[in-house]
């Protein structure tokens, strides 16, 4: 791997830049692996990466339907923060955070982590009372989080309105200032890179029709470029984690559902630091190219389509011109729509199935990329020893037989 | 600046779309310039000439106009200062008006001196995604370096500023259905509008333009060898003593979505800039339903690149016609045009006729031998073979020069120069196919015409007509137009059959095919000197295509996000098919395998302002008011939100801390009489003969032997066994109860019982309905309560014998009829008042008049939680069963209910769940805080083993100090053991485990 | 925005109506007869159905009825609907 | 203490008239309704219960019917609201309907009526109505429950007068906001308030 720096970036301008390697290679899939991962998004990239590089299995292969980074990845918006209220929760987004603070310098690959901090609004009394709570269980975990006043809050984000006369007033804020965003693609490029310079295939335009099994067993998968065998096959695929787990006859506690995101023209910077509020329901951040990046919650209805509905962007962006008024006359540049796959409890599932071989990563609902390489570091442990990490083991499938769900809802209508 | 040189003499027969009648001074950077009505900003300013306006984005290279409409990269500009400013508008957009201000964005100090262009020079090492490979670390530990240089970077990227003050305008949104809505009012559009009028449809027609006409605003075209505007006016007059026809000018539809729903936005107050009426909205909505839609939305022009080719005066050929010939604008002295398809030897026409020298640079080595003839004898000179190699100049075209081209893209000889300060660049066209892809159309490769063409979405009621579909003649557009209208109206059901009207079209028969030409910039080593641009706001060159190809980011979506080609805010639209191409020739694909972008909504950028409507400040969401509001209002109340309702969450008096208030609210319940608007409680009234049966099945508690006249308390769970609402139920009569739920589950606990009722068990006969509303609500509670009430005019017994705890009664209180129910949630005596709820606000001054202190949500969390009473949303989260809050006892054993079998799953059935309990800070001044982590160990260092929280606590002053409830694990069991509260700032409180009733332990106050 | 086809009402906004997802999961007729795997298929697993799916709506700002639809998962296209209890549309309503 | 309670009507607010032609919007209060909720799974039983007392048989789903007694609005196939024009006919109903297979509640104070008429009427209304309000598809007669906006309404039309007259019913927590909202829509055209000022 020819390794990125700024004097590398020198010597390939005297070249005019045409020495370049490629990031990745673009391998037809060989007819055997010992793992095969199913999905080439950030998580199943990050899976295949860590496999590699901590468990040295690297006979591996991604199978990527269309491009790699080109489902959830490349759509959300990029908030990355682990200010969760359980124990396991708090636990596994810690991990991802820690991995995403080296991450850079790991990959070679400059994800541009930016933390800004992520500010979480309270509206009303109930707002304070479980924000009291959730700081308060977010230090005792050991992860940083802070309660900040409405005076404090204008002092950071100045664009804000705190007025007492807003319908739904600001009445404080959690901050995370660990917490913020980074690159979205870049994560999944920078995975790429480094786990096909171990050795991973990474096959995009393949996509998997079947799952075969022999004996309760995995032994591999059918594609569109034909079948391919492994030992273990991992499926990381977001949206579609119950199509893929009706291949291998299984049944999941998931809905897909579309969710939308927007970001407005460039401007100068005017907001320097993530805002979310669940009680108005938006949350919005101001991308290194100066775009404002906006979201808010899923559309009701099941969808495999990525288009969400019209009024739910109405919705949002009501919601964003009431808590940043001199945001009134910037202009929505596009919007796009993801299918997330929702859990009954809001939380994951990163688990090994009734299938010997066969492991499922799925139900990050709106809130996947923050969990890319925590996701992936868990599950490359899950598959290589073919037993969960004590950080993932709360987030099995049988959760939902025994009733020890971790309810992630309580406090996060909006859960990212 | 000189004057408006550029504007052609009067006597010359174009610029039919401006009033030279109506001068119009504006001012841009400060200068005072004079334009006319019918001017776009761009236009006016072209007047003086294709000087710099703007720089670009990464290199900060000098920028001029480029094109004359939506597709325009480079003319971006900060309309206006203060409160109106808007960033980021597009010069060929805004419709001149008198005082209009503007000014360049993104160049410091200065558009004419930017000391940014510094990127420029050190262009060398910021290729295509440069900042991916480096900043990663190095000697300064992770990331360091990002975080040092982050912030410049994001100085330097962004364009014009937000405003810093609130937006003072308005926005409206407005519904509307139609037959067929027609975008685009170009010749095909307009036809399209006509035909489906003629079949009597509902007929909407929206153009983004300020005048319909499309292409024929140019004024050289002719229809039935007349001028095509006059066919215009005519079809405009026509539809618009149509009945059921609305023509929507300056209205650009921005998005399509399913069933046809279709958004526009229209420019209302907007175009007459600050000055404009004062009950204008700036902006209207429309949110269209359209049984069938016709888009007729012409195409963009494509250039090719080259070296330089983002000098200004360099711009789209099409471009120079319009501006010559809808706004008698040239600016230039000699023109060099550079095309590949036919539609260039009408500017060349048009620029003749205007006096302009013209040489037109044609690619392909065999024009169209009648129009090279005639563009010959009007003037021009024709170059076949040729296409433009360079431009020569920095801040504006100074020359250029052309090549032999060969069909690679590669160059052969000596480039020639040509004197020349006006560049027009014609590579095709591009159907505007944004619209007919957000409905999910596959754009289609039509070889012939080197375009995309949107796939076929008849199927959903949605028909492309004109240049949108890549017709090239304008008899085509007037044909496809009127066809297209005609089958949509069909489809709509308007069946009137009409005949078809006969156009004579001005077309040349003569018409060559289309040579494709993306690029002419040597791909060889050592190849052409000069950035030759792809994407000219996001400042993408030639060379980074290559290099995205080289990395293997070759998909197109990996090309547009590594190189940000198409990312800008013109979405790409002269830059994405080009791109496209280079990619296919630079990994050896044709363009329709490299792949498509899908063009996403908004066609155009649209204000948040518009999206966001009317629904802003007091109309942003409803407040709910009681029937009590008003009085709450005058005596001083601070309120509180719940959900939308507005309940008091004290009363403070003058001189009086919010402290205070709740203290002495909370003292005059336990010692006097209070009264409280409990009227925001969900209230459902159910009739039928099951009602005990549905009782039996959402409540976790037996229903069976309820009498008459009784209330009972409820537990409602999910299936899977977790507390989501209570409440009381009183049993009014026979088959006739009914059940109240908390303030902010009203409307889905009606649901709730109409989803099972409805979808699991229909056989039952009940009816419910909310009565919420319906009436007004007063609790009355005290040692004084009774009194109180007995002073009151009514037919109602008191009296603990007639009307004990739990009993319900109707009656008349002062003359109106009344629901009362003793019921008690703060542990004293106390009555449930129900009125018809116009008279709740006459009881309550009714009730304060007999001496009841008011008392608001915060006194009552007091009274309850001193006598352990949970609160949903409080006490519960979701994860909380009945047996967690010790009310096991409300858990019937005897039958089925929603629920019950989630209680003998494992972990529901662990012995050490976390339960309810109480806390006794060991210091009793203090109050533990709410949310508080319970530890054992307080020396633990994080993470620490959290045992639970604390869900309410409070100061009492019927305790004589703090007190609290809580989740604990395994709590039942630890009574009398000490525990700790984490603090925020370290540290924490020591509590004792206690029972969680603190008062009147045995209930006597409440029953006496 | 979908425009809905309620069976009593006609078609309506999106907006009018609630989403109940997946139709057809009766409630077991004696859940303790259940085992825990059992109980956790009625209570949280889906199909979830890339394509013909058919799912349960109601009409809340509207007529307030509940109703079945068949609706395409991926391009949205509607199948049939259907109601619940017998309560049949008229045919001039 | 006075000898009954009295009655407070959220709408009785200061009369405005605003805008460029303050005869282009009015906005009417209607004096409190006698309004009872009924629900029956067959509408011939339903029909059967009001023929007597009512003299109206039921419309289809989303109509109104009107005579000297009342109107009856067809929210849904099982789901009736009749507004009385005396209270007599509704406590007649509400007796009958203990026994019967109809369930009748008395939900008079839960809503407010509020009239919208003028040239620009249909126009104010249709910024917050996402039904057509054109009268092919909403001739006199229709009365549907909708959203209007963030709130649920019933609108109808309930004569055949042109311009067309509106009537909006709306919860009575709403009930300002949607004065309030309307009010503000009809600003760009003009409008004149009329808010209740007393009197059934």
């Amino acid at each position: 791997m020819q390794r990125y720096s700024i004097f590398s970036l020198a010597r390939n301008a005297l070249t005019g830049h045409r020495n370049w390697p490629q990031a990745w290679r673009s391998p037809a899939p060989k007819p055997e692996y010992d793992v095969v991962i199913v999905g080439g998004g950030g998580h199943g990239l990050a899976t295949a990466y860590y496999l590699a590089a901590e468990h040295g299995i690297s006979n591996v292969a991604v199978l990527e339907k269309g491009w790699i980074g080109g489902g959830n990845t490349g759509r959300n918006t990029t908030i990355i923060r682990s200010n969760y209220l359980w124990d396991e929760s708090a636990a596994i987004y810690e991990k991802s955070l820690q991995l995403y603070e080296g991450l850079s310098r790991e990959l070679n690959f400059n994800i541009m982590l930016s933390q800004r901090g992520v500010l979480n609004l309270a509206h009303n009394e109930h707002d304070l009372k479980e924000m009291s709570r959730r700081v308060r269980a977010i230090r005792g975990n050991g992860v940083d989080s802070e309660i900040l006043s409405p005076a404090e809050i204008e002092k950071l984000v100045p664009a804000i309105n705190i007025s007492r006369d807003l319908r739904y007033p600001i009445l404080g804020a959690s901050l995370q200032r660990r917490g913020g965003v980074a690159r979205h693609d870049a994560v999944a490029w920078g995975f790429a890179r480094g786990a096909d310079d171990r050795g991973v295939d990474i096959v995009q335009n393949c996509e998997v029709t079947g799952i075969t099994r022999q004996g309760g067993r995995v032994t591999g998968v059918e594609t569109t470029l034909g079948p391919v065998k492994a030992g273990k096959v991992g499926v990381v695929v977001a949206g579609h984690a119950s199509v893929l787990a009706e291949m291998a006859g299984l049944r999941l506690p998931i809905d897909s559902h579309p969710l939308q995101a927007m970001v407005s023209e460039p401007i100068k910077p005017v907001l320097d630091c993530v805002v979310m509020s669940n009680a108005v329901h938006v949350y919005v951040s101001q991308s290194d190219k100066g775009e404002l990046v906006i979201g808010a919650g899923i559309d009701s209805f099941n969808s495999y389509a990525q288009r969400g509905s019209w009024h739910v962007i109405e919705g949002q962006m009501g919601a964003l011109v009431e808590l940043f008024p001199i945001f009134s006359r910037l202009r929505l540049m596009r919007s796009w729509g993801g299918i997330v796959d929702t859990c009954p409890d809001a939380s994951p599932i990163l688990s090994k199935t009734p299938v010997d071989g066969l492991y499922f990563n799925c139900g990050w609902g709106t809130g996947g990329f923050k969990a890319t390489p925590g996701s992936g570091w868990a599950f490359a442990h899950t598959i290589a020893r073919d037993e969960p990490h004590p950080i993932n083991a709360a987030f099995s499938l049988d959760r939902f037989t025994t009733g020890a769900l971790i309810d992630e809802h309580g406090a996060a209508a909006v859960a990212h | 600046m000189s004057g408006p040189q550029y504007r052609l003499p009067a006597h010359v027969p174009m610029g039919g779309r401006i009033d030279r009648e109506t001068p119009l001074a504006f001012t841009f950077n400060g200068e005072t310039f004079t334009g006319y009505a019918g001017d776009t900003l761009a236009s006016a300013l072209l007047a003086y000439g294709a000087f710099p306006l703007a720089r670009g984005f990464k290199y900060h290279r000098p920028r001029g106009i480029w094109s004359a409409g939506a597709e325009e990269p480079n003319a971006l500009v900060q309309l206006e200062t203060g409160a109106r400013t808007q960033p980021n508008l597009r010069a060929t957009q805004i419709e001149l008006y008198g005082g209009l201000a503007a000014a360049s964005v993104n160049a410091w100090p200065s558009v004419d001196f930017d000391l940014m262009r510094i990127n420029d020079w050190l262009s060398p090492i910021f290729p295509a995604g440069f900042y991916y490979k480096t900043f990663m670390g190095g000697g300064f530990g992770a990331g360091r370096w990002w975080k040092l240089f982050e912030p410049f970077i994001r100085r330097a990227a962004g364009f014009g500023k937000a405003p810093s003050v609130p937006d003072p305008d308005r926005y409206e949104r407005m519904n509307a259905h139609c037959d067929v809505l027609v975008v685009g009012g170009g010749p095909a559009g307009l036809s399209a509008a006509l035909a489906a009028a003629n079949r009597g449809s509902r007929v909407i027609l929206a153009d983004e333009q300020a005048e319909p006409g499309g292409d024929l605003l140019a004024g050289d075209r002719a229809i039935d060898d007349a001028p095509a505007m006059d066919w215009v006016a005519a079809a405009l007059e026509k539809l618009g003593s149509a009945p059921e026809v609305t023509v929507l000018g300056r209205t650009t539809v921005a998005g399509l979505y399913d069933d046809n729903f279709a958004t526009a936005v229209e420019s209302v107050g907007d175009r007459f800039g600050p000055g404009a009426p004062a009950h204008l909205p700036r902006l209207r909505l429309w949110r269209i339903r359209a049984r069938q839609i016709v888009l007729a939305t012409g195409a963009h022009e494509r250039p090719y690149a080259f070296p330089n080719n983002d000098t200004p005066g360099v711009m789209l050929g099409n471009a120079v016609r319009h501006y010559a010939g809808r706004y008698a604008v040239v600016p230039g002295k000699r023109a060099l045009l550079g095309t590949n398809n036919d539609s260039a030897y009408r500017t060349a026409r048009m620029l003749a006729d205007a006096g302009v020298p013209v040489t037109l640079a044609d690619a392909r080595e065999t024009p169209p031998a009648a129009l090279a003839k005639e563009a010959e004898s009007a003037g021009a000179t024709v170059e076949a073979g040729f296409a433009i190699s360079a431009v020569l100049g920095d801040r504006r075209v100074r020359g250029a020069k052309i090549s032999r081209i060969l069909p690679d893209g590669e160059t052969s000889g000596a480039p020639r120069v040509v004197e020349a300060d006006l560049v027009g660049v014609s590579g095709g066209w591009n159907p505007a196919l944004h619209l007919a892809s957000h409905r999910g159309a596959k754009p289609v490769w039509r070889e012939a015409q080197a375009c995309f063409v949107p796939g076929d979405l008849s199927a959903l009621g949605v028909w492309a007509a004109g240049a949108a579909t890549g017709a090239e003649t304008l008899a085509d557009c007037l044909e496809q137009g009127y066809a297209a209208g005609r089958d949509a109206a069909r489809a709509a059901g308007r069946t009137k059959r009409t005949r078809k009207p006969v156009l004579k079209a001005d077309d040349s028969a003569a018409q060559a095919p289309i040579q494709p030409l993306w690029a002419v910039t040597s791909r060889r080593p050592g190849g052409r000197k000069g950035k030759a641009f792809v994407d000219l706001q996001n400042d993408v060159t030639v060379k980074d295509v290559a290099l995205a190809a080289r990395e293997n980011y070759r998909s197109v979506e990996h090309l547009k996000r590594y190189t940000t080609l198409g990312m800008g805010t013109d979405q790409g639209k002269t830059a994405n098919v080009i791109g496209l191409a280079l990619m296919g020739m630079e990994s050896g694909r044709a363009p329709e395998t490299v792949g498509t972008t899908t063009f996403r909504p908004p066609y155009t950028p649209v204000p948040f302002g518009a999206l966001a409507g009317r629904d802003r400040g007091a109309l942003f969401d409803p407040a709910r008011e009681t029937p009590m509001f008003d009085w709450h209002a005058a005596n001083g109340a601070v309120f509180e939100d719940v959900g939308q309702w507005k309940r008091p969450y004290a009363y403070r008096r003058a001189g009086e801390s919010l402290e205070d208030a709740i203290d002495r609210e909370v003292r005059a319940v336990r010692d006097g009489v209070g009264a409280m608007d409990a009227s925001t409680l969900g209230k459902i009234d159910l009739k039928g003969p099951d009602v005990a049966t549905l009782l039996n099945r959402v409540y976790t508690n037996d229903w069976s032997k309820l009498k008459f006249g009784r209330a009972r308390y409820g537990l409602m769970c999910h299936e899977d066994g977790m507390i989501f609402d209570d409440g009381v139920t009183a049993r009014l009569g026979d088959g006739h109860y009914v059940l109240t739920t908390t303030t902010g589950n009203a409307a889905t606990v009606l649901n709730w019982l109409e989803m099972w009722l409805q979808t699991e068990w229909p056989e039952l006969q009940v009816f419910a309905t909310s009565v919420t509303e319906a009436y007004a609500t007063a609790t009355v509670a005290g040692p004084e309560a009774r009194a109180l009430l007995s002073r009151l005019d009514s037919d109602i017994d008191w009296s603990d014998e007639a009307f004990p705890h739990m009993a319900a009664v109707t009656g008349t209180i002062v003359g109106v009829p009344a629901r009362v129910f003793r019921v008690s949630f703060s542990g004293e005596a106390s009555w449930e008042i129900n009125v018809p709820a116009h008279y709740g606000l006459s009881l309550w001054q009714a009730l304060i008049d007999g001496g009841a202190t008011p008392y608001g949500t915060e006194a009552m969390h007091v009274l309850r939680a001193e006598k352990g009473f949970i609160i949903v949303g409080q006490e519960t989260d979701g994860t909380v069963t009945p047996f967690d809050v010790g009310m096991g006892w409300a858990v019937s054993k005897r039958k089925d209910f929603i629920g019950k079998r989630s209680y003998s799953r494992p972990d529901t059935a662990r012995p050490d769940r976390k339960h309810l309990v109480g806390l006794l800070p060991l210091d009793r001044k203090i109050v533990l805080p709410e949310g508080g982590q319970i530890v054992a160990d307080s020396e633990q260092k994080p993470p620490v083993t959290m045992l639970g929280h604390v869900t309410s606590s409070y100061r009492s002053p019927s305790l004589n100090g703090g007190f609290a409830l809580a989740l604990l694990k395994n709590g039942r069991n630890r009574m009398g053991d000490t525990v700790h509260i984490l603090k925020l700032d370290g540290g924490a409180d020591p509590a004792r485990v206690v029972e969680p009733v603190f008062y009147d332990k045995d209930g006597g106050r409440l029953r006496g | 925005m979908l425009l809905i086809h309620c069976p009593y009402c006609g078609p309506r906004d999106e907006t009018e109506f609630g989403y109940g997802g997946e139709a057809d999961i009766a409630r077991p007729l004696e859940p303790e007869a259940l085992s825990d795997a059992e109980w956790a298929d009625y209570v949280f697993m889906r199909t979830n159905t890339r394509g013909r799916f058919k799912e349960q709506w109601v009409h809340s700002h509207g007529c307030g009825r509940w109703f079945t639809m068949v609706r395409n998962t991926v391009t949205h296209e509607r199948g049939e609907t259907g109601v619940f209890g017998g309560v049949e549309p008229e045919a001039d309503g | 203490m006075a000898e009954t309670l009295a009655l407070a009507h959220p709408l009785a607010l200061p009369p405005e008239r605003q805008g460029p032609d303050s005869d282009a919007v009015t906005l009417s209060a209607m004096p409190p309704l006698v309004l009872l909720d009924l629900r029956c799974r067959d509408k011939a039983a339903l029909d059967a219960f009001l023929k007597k007392p009512l003299g109206l048989a039921s419309p289809p789903v989303a109509q109104a019917v009107s005579n000297a007694r009342g109107t009856l609005f067809r929210l849904g196939p099982d789901w009736w609201q009749l507004r009385c024009n005396d209270r007599k006919t509704a406590d007649r109903l509400l007796k009958a309907g203990a026994a019967g297979p109809v369930g009748v509640t008395d939900i008079s104070d839960s809503c407010l009526a509020i009239g919208v008429a003028g040239p620009r009427a249909r126009e104010v209304l249709a910024k917050a109505a996402t039904l057509d309000l054109h009268p092919d598809a909403f001739p006199a007669g229709t009365a549907a429950r909708t959203l209007f906006g963030r709130v649920t309404v019933i609108v109808s039309r309930l004569d055949k007068g042109e311009p067309p007259t509106f009537d909006v019913t709306i919860s009575r927590s709403n009930a300002r906001f949607l004065w309030r909202w309307l009010a503000d829509a009809a600003r760009e055209y003009g409008y004149t308030t009329v808010p209740y000022s007393g009197g059934a």
